[in-house]
């Protein structure tokens, strides 16, 4: 039974230090927006309808040969800087450099050119092959674009890439197109076309998400072979914990495009600091009968990227929770439709004519009015949510309710955003663990 | 958890309407480049060798034919806000008036024309999708697509020599010459819509007179457009009798019957609307046919006699009235897309 | 010849009892035999999980036992729900019986909803159809019920289907599934499409159901992972037959079947210090082939594997396992256990 | 050489039932009236425009007899070689406008599906209002106008069919463009370094001109029907020119009501076919290549007896 591959591991994996003199891939400050499609109107004169920071200030270096894991949830905006490592999702700030080089200084053909160093694998095998090219011309095509004109010196190394690969006899796969193949095989073509022009980073995004559970370690084991045999630095994107944990050296967990832990892999998953990492990691499903359920699931889902949450993002979801952690009008919304769940179709008629409809709430403010029929009933009303959920952390948030026109308004505290912090081995963006030097 | 995000339909219907604004002065724009700055002259091309080169360069200075063109675009766009659509050349009348006297003609037909076509296809594209290669299916296709390959006039021709007949069914006209006469004798054109007004008169004479006389017109259209509905609904069944809500609605122990017309039928229909309104417009471009084949006074027929009098004043009007028209009734398709269908809202 | 199936749950009859459940669809190649010879028990409240690689019949089986399978697919065998066969039955009896007692949650919710309907619509339709008589007021009731059970609050009783987020869509397929209380649950990949939080809070939304609803579950997946965490027995399924089955914590901590095995230790998991994987790909079920179907890719197969099929026994620690390893030995001729000599199995034929 | 055979036969291999017998019977009406077409010269009896033979003139609207078979019409003229002219006619308009709408719509719906941003504005919306304007409507002005310009020649109504056709082209490569642009291996391509030329050429061009077949031969169909429409309005090729079925029928429409039925039965018949033809070719094509309505070959399944459930 073959064990972590340790030979191939770095020296040193702390992030920031001891990375050597230089490192291959250096992010600083990136972030990456897109424009949302608005109404037809606005389609027409080519208006958007609102920004989605889907990478927002990502520092993040490459060691030469290490892996590094970008981990979260859908939304997080791991693909997306995956993909802005190729100048495939433009920055809107912030610099990618590659060895030293800017990508945004290069122009449109150096850095189709530079996409030969940095090359990517995707998460369906069958729709990133185009479905009308046979497997040689898919693999040669890089090759081709690269300038190499003769058929005969692609084909050379086409074979060569498919052995390296293990899909051998090459013969039989050389003709073929990809829907004769299985997940697997094609995940092996779409790992030859990426390795076919020599690259030394290799951004792999969720590379065996797709596949069939008895083929995944196959994949995995393919690519800690590469990156021994071609001296790959790996970005490994996924929302698996456990193939992380046995992949990378370093672990970036992201959530709503902002980077908010990350470490070795050893430290990340000893002792996991943010909230969120411990989250995910109680969430992993395990094949272990004897492991019991987890019961403190965060609640909800990942919110709108459009309007992601003041202060700390992942704040309504937070069990740890503080009062400066952003707390706001679309909270008081949730904890009062959970309360809501939980009560009498009565109790729930009685109650929503005393405060009325809750959609104004959806606009994000740091203080909220509620009731309708006064003040008095909206404090009786607050305190009947409050007494059903009385932990809920939402309550740390409330500065103060006082009296308002028909109802009363729930003034929050100031939220935080924290940035990004050292603390123990790791950084971790969270305001339970302030700066070193303070704690 | 994410609040509500159904968008507003009277936004969504605003947004809607004020397109309509850029999408007219397209099509307009389109028009005139068509048919005032492509041809070049239309004073020549109507009056040629009828009027010597001094006459008709004054009949241009007069209409305004000998300023630049960003003039004259300007004065057409204009005149067209205004609801002027210009003066015909070869009979001197006013655009708006021949659409008045001829418009009526053309809704009456294209309107029973439309009526027919739903009524029949519909109902047939159902089936046929519903009983997906059975021998319903393939008797309605087979009829469909036969009703789609036979042009107008074609069908015409038939009707009037094997059905007009027997039947003793008029061939020719809107009307008798009588209903005609009386009605505007005794003024009851109130609408200008000939089918209107003898309903709004009452009289079951006149109404008979104008049934008859519409039947066969209405049918030969109507058949055109029906082998396109078939084919549609037809096509919009089979892929929602597909769709995966089908099978869970089937899941949860939902009957058959309901299950076809609940979440088959229903969600079928959707895209359908929105064709139905391109479909007008395919019925707007039939009538001309129609009308030339039973000598219909509508206002395709009117604008056939224009073209042969290589009238382009008159031709560019009439145009831009069928475009507006078009454009309006894609406006109305939206918003009742739009009323049916709450993601189109958003 | 017919398994006899040990009861887990013997002191009570169990809700559904599947035997010898065959579904085969015809291709131009020949029939495809999706599922071939299934027999299993579900005890009332009880969670079995089905487990196997893509393509080795799992949905179609699920589909199979509610009566909804494409056209040209071909079923024999038995279904029993309470007394009836429910293959047998005709079409209109079925209808009868699915959405009261037999309720299926499927992978991807938003498509199985339909877009034009309000969630209300839905519930109501749903209801009325089984229970003609209810004031709508009462329909209203239920249905309200139902939601807050799913943790979905009252107010988004008349939202659209496309206004839910993936989890809360995937709530609302639970919760409506459930309005009428069946006896039985098909639950197919109900997790695939969400995100990891999201997937750990509907397991466990599955997980709470045999206790507060005494709903049986057939719980289909790929992950071993929320087997462990969700179900009370395991069905391991490899080319349209059901190689092991019996309690979770018996079958993965002692798995009987090489394949059970297998699948149990390629799955990468936070103790993972090593990488292992089946090599080969499941066959084609066409063709399967002969003997046992695991034995081209099994590394303890022996001579009487390729020949001879494996008969269904019952596992030392209970369950079932149709294993020549496990035996009966008496069944195996003369020299059937020497090791089989098996080729390389290249990549060209890997999954 | 064989791979190509294989694409031709793809249609046939994978359709069943219907979907192919509509094929089938599609392509024969089809390739009887392009053989028409093409040997015209030789099957017709008469020229198009010939109203005597050997110095015998015809007999005016002459009934079907052993002479004529489909009579003659009230200009002399042998109906049925004007029916097997009007084949050629036919066949020359749809082909040469389609190939005009082909090379104008796939590159335009091609680039400006890519590239997206104000070009792509600006066309759809310019393409829209020409797609939602009654198509008879536009063929009537085109023609009216390049009439005008080129006299009633093949070319000026192929020109004025295009010009009502090419927005369903740009409209169809666009979309899917558009959606084609999106998927993974379009990424991969660009991952790989590939230009944007390469990807249009290499990448998105075979996958989006799929559609293009069914298109062509629906609107081959459409085409027919506008040709015939403009002929009988008198504005399309002129009967001098060229044996047209549309025309033939406007001048037989005063016969139907005298009992001179075969001067407008044949043409019109002509036209039904070949549109027929052609409609079924396009839903047969389509049943193939669309996948929601694409059925796959079901073929009974014979599940083995008792007896071979015994062996298991």
């Amino acid at each position: 039974m073959p064990t972590k591959p340790d030979s191939t591991m770095p020296d040193s994996t702390m992030p920031g230090s001891g990375l050597g003199a230089s490192p291959i891939v250096d992010v600083r400050d990136l972030s990456v927006h897109f424009g949302l499609r608005g109404g037809t109107l606005a389609r027409l004169f080519g208006r958007d309808a609102g920004v989605v920071k889907a990478v927002d200030g990502v520092n993040l270096a490459l060691a030469p040969g290490e892996v590094v894991g970008l981990v979260g949830e859908s939304g997080s905006g791991k693909s997306t800087l995956g993909r802005s490592l190729l100048g495939l999702a433009p920055a809107t700030e912030g610099s990618i450099k590659f060895r030293g080089q800017d990508l945004a200084s290069l122009s449109r053909r150096s850095l189709r050119d530079m996409r030969r160093h940095i090359q990517m694998v995707f998460q369906d095998p069958s729709a990133a092959l185009n479905p009308a090219m046979t497997i040689e011309e898919a693999v040669g095509d890089a090759l081709r674009v690269h300038g190499m004109r003769s058929a005969a010196e692609r084909r050379v190394k086409v074979i060569d890439a498919l052995e390296r690969v293990g899909l051998s006899p090459v013969e039989l796969f050389l003709e073929k197109y990809p829907r004769d193949l299985s997940g697997g095989q094609k995940q092996r073509v779409v790992i030859a076309r990426a390795i076919i022009t020599g690259p030394s980073v290799l951004v792999a995004d969720e590379p065996i998400s797709m596949l069939d559970m008895s083929v995944r370690a196959k994949i995995l084991q393919l690519m800690l072979d590469l990156k021994k045999d071609l001296g790959l630095t790996y970005v490994y994107i996924t929302h698996d914990l456990a193939s992380a944990k046995y992949f990378c050296d370093r672990i970036a967990i992201m959530y709503l495009g902002r980077i908010v832990e990350i470490g070795p892999t050893e430290e990340i998953f000893a002792n996991p600091r943010h909230p969120y990492t411990k989250a995910l990691l109680r969430a992993i499903p395990d094949p272990d009968p004897g492991r019991q359920l987890p019961r403190d699931l965060p609640r909800g889902e990942v919110p709108d990227a459009a309007q992601p949450p003041l202060g700390c993002s992942f704040h309504p979801r937070c069990s740890e929770a503080t009062d400066i952690c952003g707390w706001e009008s679309r909270d008081l919304r949730t904890i009062v439709e959970a309360h809501w769940t939980r009560r009498s179709p009565e109790e729930y008629e009685a109650e929503r004519s005393l405060v009325g409809d809750l959609d104004h709430l959806e606009r994000p403010e740091k203080s909220a009015t509620l009731g309708k029929e006064g003040a008095e009933s909206a404090r009786a009303f607050l305190d009947r949510v409050r007494s059903e959920a009385p932990d809920d952390p939402m309550w740390r948030g409330v500065d103060m309710i006082e009296d308002e026109g028909s109802g009363v308004r729930v003034r929050f505290h100031e939220g935080v955003d924290p940035a990004l912090r050292r603390s123990g081995g790791v950084e971790v963006a969270c305001v339970l663990y302030p700066e070193e030097s303070e704690a | 958890m994410t609040g509500s995000r159904s968008g507003s339909l009277p936004r969504y219907i605003l947004q809607r309407v004020l397109l309509v604004i850029p999408m007219i002065w397209v099509i307009l724009t389109l028009v005139f480049i068509v048919l005032r700055v492509a041809p070049g002259d239309p004073v020549s091309a109507a009056l040629g060798g009828k009027l010597n080169d001094e006459a008709l360069d004054q009949r241009r200075t007069a209409l305004g034919f000998n300023d630049p063109l960003i003039q004259q675009y300007w004065d057409y766009l204009s005149s067209v806000v205004r609801l002027d659509f210009g003066t015909t050349f070869s009979d001197n009348q006013k655009v708006l008036e021949v659409v008045r006297d001829n418009g009526g003609a053309t809704l009456s037909l294209t309107l029973a024309a439309f009526v027919i076509a739903l009524l029949l296809g519909i109902p047939l594209g159902l089936v046929a999708g519903r009983y997906r290669d059975t021998v319903p299916d393939v008797v309605i296709r087979v009829f469909g697509i036969l009703t789609y390959a036979a042009p107008i006039f074609f069908v015409g021709f038939l009707l009037q020599a094997y059905v007009a007949k027997p039947l003793g069914l008029p061939t020719s006209g809107a009307a008798g010459v009588e209903t005609v006469f009386y009605m505007e004798r005794d003024g009851l054109n109130k609408t200008h819509v000939l089918l209107f007004d003898v309903f709004l008169s009452g009289n079951s004479y006149y109404i008979e007179d104008v049934l008859k006389h519409l039947l066969l017109p209405a049918l030969t259209l109507g058949l055109l457009i029906c082998g396109v509905f078939i084919r549609l609904v037809r096509v919009n069944i089979l892929q929602t009798m597909q769709s995966d809500y089908v099978e869970a609605a089937e899941a949860r122990g939902i009957s058959t019957s309901k299950v076809t017309r609940r979440h088959a039928f229903r969600n079928a229909l959707v895209p359908v609307i929105t064709v139905i309104g391109l479909q007008f417009a395919l019925l707007l471009g039939g009538a001309v046919l129609t009308e030339s084949t039973f000598n219909w006074p509508g206002l395709g027929q009117r604008l056939v006699e224009y073209i042969n009098d290589r009238d382009y004043v008159a031709v560019q009007g009439i145009v831009t009235v069928f475009a507006i028209a078009v454009v309006l009734i894609s406006l109305l398709v939206d918003i009742v897309n739009a009323l049916i269908d709450p993601r189109v809202r958003y | 010849m017919e398994p006899a199936i040990s009861m887990e749950a013997s002191s009570t009859d169990p809700v559904i009892s599947a035997r010898d459940v065959r579904v085969w669809y015809g291709t131009t190649r020949g029939a495809i035999r999706a599922v071939d010879g299934v027999s299993f028990d579900i005890a009332p409240g009880e969670t079995l999980g089905l487990v196997g690689e893509s393509g080795c019949g799992k949905s179609t089986l699920g589909r199979g036992l509610m009566g909804l399978l494409p056209p040209g697919a071909k079923r024999d065998g038995e279904v029993w729900f309470d007394g009836k066969d429910v293959l047998s039955m005709r079409p209109k009896d079925a209808y009868r019986l699915r959405g009261v007692e037999l309720g299926m949650i499927f992978q991807e919710p938003l498509t199985r909803l339909n877009p034009l309907l309000r969630i209300s619509d839905h519930f109501e339709e749903t209801i009325k159809q089984h229970d003609p008589g209810l004031s709508k007021d009462e329909i209203k009731q239920r249905a309200l019920d139902a939601l807050r059970q799913m943790g979905i609050p009252p107010t988004r009783y008349r939202s659209y289907p496309h206004e839910f987020s993936g989890g809360m869509r995937q709530r609302l397929m639970i919760a409506l599934a459930l309005v009428l209380k069946p006896a039985f649950i098909v639950a197919d990949e109900p997790t695939t499409a969400l995100d990891v939080l999201v997937e750990a809070q509907i397991v466990q939304i599955l997980n709470d159901l045999r206790r507060n609803f005494r709903t049986s579950l057939l719980l289909i997946t790929h992950n071993v992972g929320i087997v462990a965490e969700a179900c009370d027995r395991v069905a391991v399924m490899y080319a349209g037959r059901i190689v092991e089955q019996g309690r979770v914590a018996d079958v993965f901590e002692n798995p009987q079947h090489p394949y059970t095995r297998e699948l149990l230790r390629s799955t990468i998991s936070l103790r993972t210090t090593g990488l292992n994987f089946i090599p080969g790909s499941p066959p084609d079920l066409v063709d399967p082939p002969d003997g046992c179907r695991f034995h081209p890719r099994c590394p303890e197969a022996m001579a009487v594997c390729a020949t001879k099929n494996p008969i269904n026994i019952e596992r030392p620690t209970g369950g079932r396992v149709e294993c020549w390893l496990v035996g009966p030995q008496e069944e195996i001729p003369e020299g059937g256990t020497r090791p089989l000599k098996q080729e390389e199995l290249a990549v060209a034929d890997e999954a | 050489m064989r791979k190509f055979l294989k694409i031709l036969a793809k249609p046939f291999t994978e359709t069943a039932g219907l979907a192919r017998w509509m094929l089938v019977i599609g392509l024969a009406i089809t390739a009887v009236f392009v053989i028409l077409a093409i040997f015209a010269p030789l099957l017709a009896p008469y020229g198009f425009a010939q109203a005597s033979a050997d110095g015998v003139k015809f007999p005016k609207a002459g009934a079907p007899s052993g002479d004529h078979w489909f009579g003659t019409d009230r200009l002399f003229f042998d109906v049925l070689s004007r029916v097997i002219w009007g084949a050629r006619t036919a066949i020359e308009v749809v082909i040469l406008s389609i190939v005009i709408c082909v090379a104008v719509g796939v590159p335009l719906g091609l680039v400006s599906g890519y590239y997206g941003g104000w070009v792509d504005r600006i066309l759809v919306l310019i393409m829209d209002a020409m797609f939602a304007f009654p198509s008879f409507l536009l063929a009537i002005v085109f023609s009216f106008l390049l009439t005008g310009l080129l006299g009633g020649t093949v070319l000026a109504v192929a020109l004025s069919l295009s010009a009502i056709y090419v927005p369903q082209y740009f409209r169809v490569v666009r979309n899917t463009t558009v959606s084609a642009k999106e998927a993974a291996y379009v990424e991969a391509a660009r991952a790989i370094g590939a230009s944007d030329f390469v990807i249009m050429r290499r990448y998105l061009f075979g996958n989006v001109v799929q559609s293009v077949p069914v298109l062509g031969t629906l609107n081959a169909a459409d085409a027919i029907l506008t040709l015939a429409g403009l002929g009988f309005l008198g504005l399309g090729i002129q009967s001098t020119d060229a044996a047209e079925w549309g025309h033939d029928l406007n001048r037989a429409l005063a016969d139907a009501g005298s009992g001179i039925w075969w001067t407008g039965l044949y043409p019109g018949l002509a036209i039904v076919l070949l549109v027929t033809g052609l409609t079924l070719v396009g839903e047969g094509l389509n049943e193939t290549i669309n996948p929601t309505l694409r059925r796959r070959r079901l073929l009974p399944v014979v599940m083995s007896g008792p007896a071979a459930r015994e062996e298991r």
